[in-house]
């Protein structure tokens, strides 16, 4: 019989975000394979933009496509190929950074980098009274990084938050920990930091603790990476929300997808999962022990 | 002095002769095809292989500078950034001109690009000519003031293409001439014209005189300042040429255009035979290379064996087994 | 033609150490030494002499070890041996002086004398100690540089002195010596042969090797004659004129050396040098160099002559007021110097002439490549036809004109750079040390050629370190000390007294510019 | 010919003379601290600076290791990667152990640590000099291997060390002893080991003989072979120490962890004043070079000057000034 081969091509693990993203989508593989066995879905990682353009031709040229789920690198470079294979008579599923043309795909399934900006910068705004020195950290020059600085500076408009300094740190956590130290060096007030990512916020975490400084009230990050959530859930003072931006929406794209085609239950349109803030109340919900990330 | 015969003189020089060092890389690639075929037919189906060669076109075209530079004993790390740089400049001159000229504003834009790589060239070359300063830590400067000039011009973010342009730029990569590919026949002409530079031209010997002894080069009243900054001027064209044929294939520039292009690139000059301590430079070798990095990447894609994880792992070994086929065969 | 001459089949002197044979050395199909089989004995010098190319070198690399033979073997105290590497050689008490300089240039010439076998004091190296063995076997040698100098910045005489303490640091049995006094000067070359004359005096074998013949008349209890790679024969050394043994190695008569001098006569100024200063090196030098006119460079090891000239043509940094028949030239670089007609060849031929890993037509044609570039590109084929020209005319001697520069003989190699500067078509030719390594048959050729050239209206300056060559080539000779020209001979005054009174010793006032010529 | 002495040459040298050569790294660090001083006062701040100093650190200490491969006439790419590959394999180890061993089980996986290193650094040696393949390609290849290997142990994601270790292994980053910080008195003391084992015995000898002129080292009886792969194999510890180091410090292993640093130790150890042809090492010239390079970092985000978009390319240009400083210098 022919089988309905499902495509799944994302970035090959370069931190921990995205290494959730690979786990999560190897393990939807694995169950669907096994679950269903008129379909195969094959996961393919590419470490650059150009390399997964690369990987979509050469997922097509072998074979026909039934569906691909895309986790594109960057938008821009990979709208014109993943048109491409479109026009092939695929199905395509474009999964957090999204696609210029919204018309490619679809189903689209994404996390809210807007709101995972805004709703940090709401919590700041109302825990430090309005008033206060930040200090930020934001990770690689891309559109998803651009929306959360964005939606956080939003947030705070208005209010009398400063933002003293913000500068990348590549969602490494190294390099935030270099960075949080440097801020610390030249900052001698910090209310509260943030790292639009928990990546980084580890190594924000440790610059302090190691500075024994005691006047930041607040370090947030973002993603929800289950360090994170176990410290919101133990009640950590320093680090009490967290938004989620969870990698497994790869893998609720990947079972819509399937569903859409063996599942006679037509899926399509556009799942924005929320980014809430996660407190103590509703943090058990986000932790997945087990995950990587 | 009477005359008493020398002893017999061998015949003379033949013109071509088949050298076996030469034939190294082409060897690997060769072998690679045949596995490559035994893992998934597919692998050499023609279209599977046009793609993967068209892709190839890219690092080849700026590997063939790299040639250059590193047979003159340089070496360019910022052939990456610096294609993103032109990318940017270049997209960036073409939107501002869509208006006012139309279509025409593409082939004015890769004038700027050629421009802009020349430039580009002309200050990595001094900088290591002039200033003296090691290739290496020269151009890893210039690779961060590039990669930063497109983060600025960009914002952080994309500077996609015009879409009234994209049309009609998309045949520079989408486009065939008799059935080839453009980018495949662009890079054959680039090496082509780079053969002829470096093998029959004054220039190409200077070069490799510099690369392999700058003394003897020297007091051969060959200039090592302005041969190897040619060099690298020549590096700077050839991103160039490599970014025109980029800029329809993704529809912008990105900060992270090109990172670690470099790597590829030397990888593909090494693989292809030129030493990295500078000499005689083999431009068939350097497009062989490129052809068998990418024929890799794509061989890890059609192939299921691999964990995802472990790709780098295969690749790694399989670039260590490559360059033994190559030392072997010599 | 051969004369026959008494061969040396007595009994041996002393006992054999190194017996080789019937050594044959192959390089693919070409056979560049066949059946050679000598005995050397302890407290011998045996001097191997032959015509560039004769296999000198190779036979000297098979017996320490650097090469393998094809055919043959060595004996050593008499037990057959192979030697795979140098070291075992060396292990085996047999040491080579290489022809060309074997130096890491990066490193001091104390760690360089005692590279692999640095002594030690509880496991740290001690530098102290062997500093201070650097600079008294140095001193032996009358060198005296520093052993903290880099090597790189060492002038190339000291460099082979540096050489040779090498070979001189252990005790040997064997040690040979291909070509070592090509880049010394006399004083240096006295202070050698005394060295080899006392290692026979302690028992030690010697081989030596050296186009000087007279060295080898002075030295010799044996000569062993190499001609295209095959043995003519061993001869003991005192029966033996220098004339014999140019005729045994070349197996044809040969005529005098020199060529006639010109005519004396009043001849137009061609090269003018006027206050010529290279910082460290050369302070205030003027010369002018003559139509017609072979004008020579005398002086001691670091005189400053060679940095003088690298100064002149553009590579090295320094300011000279330089005219070319009368027009004044800004010389900034090799390049312009050839340009403006001005020739410079380099004593250093390893390091500075030749791309060894190269081929003979790439190198040949790398300074002249214009010539060959007639539009867009190159001519090979004119290219090779020059290369098979210069084959002839220098006689160089190939086997095969797909050799490698490397892979020439010394002497061929010299001949090869010649024809290279020759190429460019100086009117002025300066060529530092024109014969280093050179056979004495060929010698005659490069000067009849040097001749030729000023006869043809060029002008020719030829430094050289020795003094045989300058009185019996030049026209006019100016002697160097200490980076300035201490004096001029010409005539009758050209006589190795002279000329060594004004090298060494502070000149008087009158001597002590270039006459009333320049 | 009468025989006349030539007057002596230089004088007599010293044990210990001032080497301006060496003193150039050494400048540009003053320079630079001069510089940082009038941009931020902070700058010289005593906790700024050890937390600089300290930083600093790992790459010192590899780029200890580095100028021996370097020296030697090699190259090693992978060294980030590797330190990444250590750290995880040494974290797992340890937890693995926590249980029975308690903290014992910290020293147990720090020698481990000692013992991958010097494994894969044996690698690295065996696959450059056995199988005679361009050093660059060669840890191109291991690089990624390594690279993949911990993504492979991680799943991808981070190999947190035990928590009941945690307290006790943290004062290996951050404890310190008579006020200076470990990593600053462990990266001292791995360079002056080195500079002993480069400067004062018969292996460092053997190492700049074999970078400075492979056939001399070679005729002098030094096997080029064993030379080179020993200083792989020191470059593996000084990447297992570095590691040993790095665990406290944030406690986990993750894929990212040492990405890009092999540039920046080589970048260390060329600003230190080794070449990378080979030839003569320069251990503390290296520390310098290391501390440059986090100096600028630090400069950059004290400063307020720049913006963030062109932080890459303000560094690249101080690098390049840093070294035409150290040339200047000579
Ligand atoms: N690697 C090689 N491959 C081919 N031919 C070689 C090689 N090495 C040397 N030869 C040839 O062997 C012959 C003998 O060379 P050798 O160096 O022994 O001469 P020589 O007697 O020392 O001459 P010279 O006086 O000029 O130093 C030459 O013709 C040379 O070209
Ligand atoms: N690195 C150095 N430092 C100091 N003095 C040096 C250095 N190199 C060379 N010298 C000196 O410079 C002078 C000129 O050297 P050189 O031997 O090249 O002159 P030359 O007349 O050409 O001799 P040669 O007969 O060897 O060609 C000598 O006094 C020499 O000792
Ligand atoms: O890779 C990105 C991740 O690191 C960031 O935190 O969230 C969005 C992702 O695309
Ligand atoms: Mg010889
Ligand atoms: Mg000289």
């Amino acid at each position: 019989a022919d089988k309905k081969v499902v495509a799944v091509s994302i970035p090959a693990a370069d931190h921990g975000w995205t290494a959730g993203v690979v786990y999560h989508a190897q393990a939807a593989a694995k169950e669907i394979n096994a679950a269903f066995p008129d379909v195969e879905v094959v996961v393919k990682t590419s470490p650059s933009a150009t390399a997964q353009v690369s990987a979509l031709e050469d997922l097509s040229a072998g074979r026909k496509l039934d569906a691909l789920v895309i986790l594109p690198h960057t938008s821009e470079e990979l709208t014109m190929p993943v048109k491409a294979v479109k026009d092939g008579g695929t199905f395509i599923t474009v999964v957090d950074r999204g696609l210029n043309d919204p018309a490619i795909q679809d189903l689209y399934v994404a996390g809210d980098n807007i709101a995972v900006g805004r709703n940090t910068a709401k919590f700041l705004v109302d825990k430090l009274g309005g008033k206060g020195n930040l200090v930020v950290l934001r990770g690689i020059p891309t559109v998803i990084d651009d929306e959360r600085i964005k939606g956080f500076q939003d947030g705070i408009a208005g209010s009398d938050l400063k933002i003293l300094d913000i500068q990348y740190a590549n969602w490494n956590s190294d390099d935030a920990f270099k960075l949080m130290q440097d801020y610390l060096a030249k900052y001698p007030e910090i209310d509260a930091v943030w790292a639009n990512d928990d990546d980084m916020l580890l190594g924000v975490l440790e610059a302090i603790k190691e500075s024994k400084r005691t006047e930041i009230k607040y370090a947030l990050g973002g993603n929800g990476m289950k360090e994170i959530i176990k410290k919101v859930i133990d009640g950590d003072a320093m680090t009490p929300v967290e938004t989620p931006y969870p990698p497994s929406m790869i893998k609720t794209a990947i079972y819509m997808t399937v569903a859409n085609l063996v599942g006679h239950a037509p899926v399509r349109g556009a799942v924005k999962l929320d980014a809430p803030l996660i407190t103590k109340e509703n943090a058990e919900e986000y932790y997945f022990p087990d995950s990587p990330f | 002095m009477s005359v008493v015969s020398q002893p017999a003189r061998l015949g003379r020089e033949r013109d071509f002769s088949f050298n076996w060092a030469d034939a190294g890389p082409f060897l690997a690639l060769l072998a690679l095809l045949v596995i490559g075929f035994l893992v998934n037919p597919d692998f050499l189906s023609p279209t599977n292989l046009s793609n993967v060669i068209t892709r190839s076109a890219f690092i080849a075209i700026i590997a063939v500078g790299a040639t250059f530079v590193i047979s003159s004993g340089g070496l360019d790390l910022s052939v990456g950034s610096m294609a993103a740089f032109i990318t940017g400049i270049t997209i960036m001159f073409m939107n501002m001109m869509a208006p006012s000229m139309g279509t025409w504003s593409i082939p004015a834009g890769m004038g700027i690009a050629l421009l802009a790589g020349i430039a580009c060239g002309l200050v990595n070359g001094i900088i290591v000519t002039v200033g003296k300063i090691e290739p290496f830590i020269a151009t890893l400067g210039t690779m961060g003031i590039f990669r930063a000039l497109i983060t600025y011009m960009s914002d952080g973010g994309t500077i996609p293409i015009d879409r009234s342009l994209r049309e009609a730029y998309r045949p520079v990569y989408f486009g065939t001439v008799a059935g080839i590919p453009l980018p495949i026949i662009i890079s054959l002409a680039v090496a082509a014209i780079a053969s002829f530079v470096l093998y029959k031209t004054k220039y190409g010997r200077k070069c490799a005189a510099a690369g392999a002894n700058e003394d003897v080069a020297r007091y051969s009243g060959i200039s090592i300042v302005r041969t190897r900054t040619i060099a690298y001027v020549i590096q700077g064209a050839c991103v160039a040429i490599a970014a025109i044929c980029y800029v329809p294939r993704l529809g912008a520039a990105t900060p992270t255009t090109g990172v670690l292009w470099e790597l590829q690139v030397i990888t593909a000059v090494v693989i292809g035979g030129t030493a990295l301590r500078g000499g005689k430079g083999h431009i068939w070798g350097t497009v062989a290379g490129a052809v068998i990095l990418e024929l890799i990447a794509n061989l890890m894609v059609l192939s299921d064996f691999v964990s995802e994880y472990l790709v780098a792992a295969v690749q790694g070994v399989i670039i260590i087994i490559a360059m033994l086929i190559q030392r072997f065969s010599k | 033609m051969e004369r026959t001459l008494q061969r040396d089949d007595s009994v041996k002197a002393g006992t054999c150490l190194v017996r080789t044979e019937n050594l044959s050395k192959q390089y693919g199909s070409v056979t560049v030494l066949s059946n050679i089989s000598i005995d050397i004995n302890a407290g011998e010098i045996h001097a191997i002499i032959g015509e560039n190319g004769a296999g000198k070198s190779t036979l000297m690399r098979l017996i320490s070890g650097y090469i393998n033979p094809s055919v043959g073997g060595l004996v050593v105290d008499g037990q057959p041996v192979t030697f795979t590497t140098p070291h075992q050689a060396q292990d085996a008490g047999i040491v080579l002086v290489h022809q060309e300089i074997l130096l890491a240039e990066g490193l001091t010439v104390a760690e360089n004398l005692f590279l692999g076998r640095e002594l030690t004091r509880n496991g740290i190296v001690d530098d102290r100690a062997m500093r201070r063995i650097a600079s008294e076997k140095l001193a032996e040698l009358g060198c005296n540089i520093s052993p903290n100098m880099l090597v790189r910045d060492v002038a190339l005489a000291d460099r082979q002195l540096v050489q040779i303490a090498r070979a001189l640091l252990d005790d040997y049995k064997l040690v040979i010596f291909d070509e070592p006094t090509a880049v010394l000067t006399g004083d240096e070359v006295e202070r050698l042969l005394d060295i080899v004359l006392r290692l026979k005096a302690r028992n030690m074998g010697v081989l030596y090797i050296s186009h000087r013949l007279d060295e080898v008349q002075r030295l010799a209890d044996k000569v062993t004659v190499l001609r295209d790679g095959k043995m003519i024969g061993t001869y003991p050394g005192r029966s033996l004129s220098q004339m014999d043994m140019a005729e045994l190695m070349v197996g044809r008569e040969l005529s005098a050396l020199y060529p006639p001098k010109t005519e004396a006569r009043a001849r137009d100024a061609m090269l003018r040098v006027t206050s010529a200063t290279v910082p460290g090196y050369v302070d205030d030098v003027s010369f002018t160099a003559h139509k017609g006119e072979i004008l020579g460079f005398a002086g001691m090891i670091g005189a400053g002559r060679t940095e003088l000239f690298e100064g002149i043509v553009g590579l090295r940094p320094g300011h000279a007021t330089v005219e070319l028949n009368g027009a004044p030239l800004n010389i900034r670089s090799q390049r312009e110097a050839i340009d403006a007609g001005i020739g410079y060849l380099t004593e250093d031929r390893k390091a500075k002439g030749l791309l060894l890993q190269e081929r003979l037509a790439p190198n040949l044609t790398l300074s002249a490549l214009g010539r060959f570039n007639p539009g867009l590109y190159l001519r090979k084929r004119r290219e090779s036809a020059a290369l098979e020209d210069a084959v002839d005319q220098y006689d160089i001697r190939v086997r095969s004109l797909r050799l490698n520069a490397g892979q020439l003989s010394g002497g061929n190699q010299q001949k090869l750079l010649l024809a290279k500067i020759l190429l460019t078509n100086p009117s002025v030719v300066i060529i530092d040390e024109p014969t280093r390594g050179i056979d004495i048959a060929n010698k005659a050729q490069i000067y009849t050629f040097i001749r030729k050239l000023v006869g043809e209206g060029k002008a020719c300056i030829v430094i050289s370190s020795e003094m045989q060559e300058l009185i019996g080539l030049c026209d006019r000779i100016l002697v160097m000390r200490q980076g300035r020209i201490n004096g001029e001979v010409f005539g009758e005054q050209m006589t190795e007294s002279n000329i060594a009174l004004l090298a060494t010793a502070e000149a008087d006032s009158g001597r002590a510019s270039e006459g009333g010529r320049a």
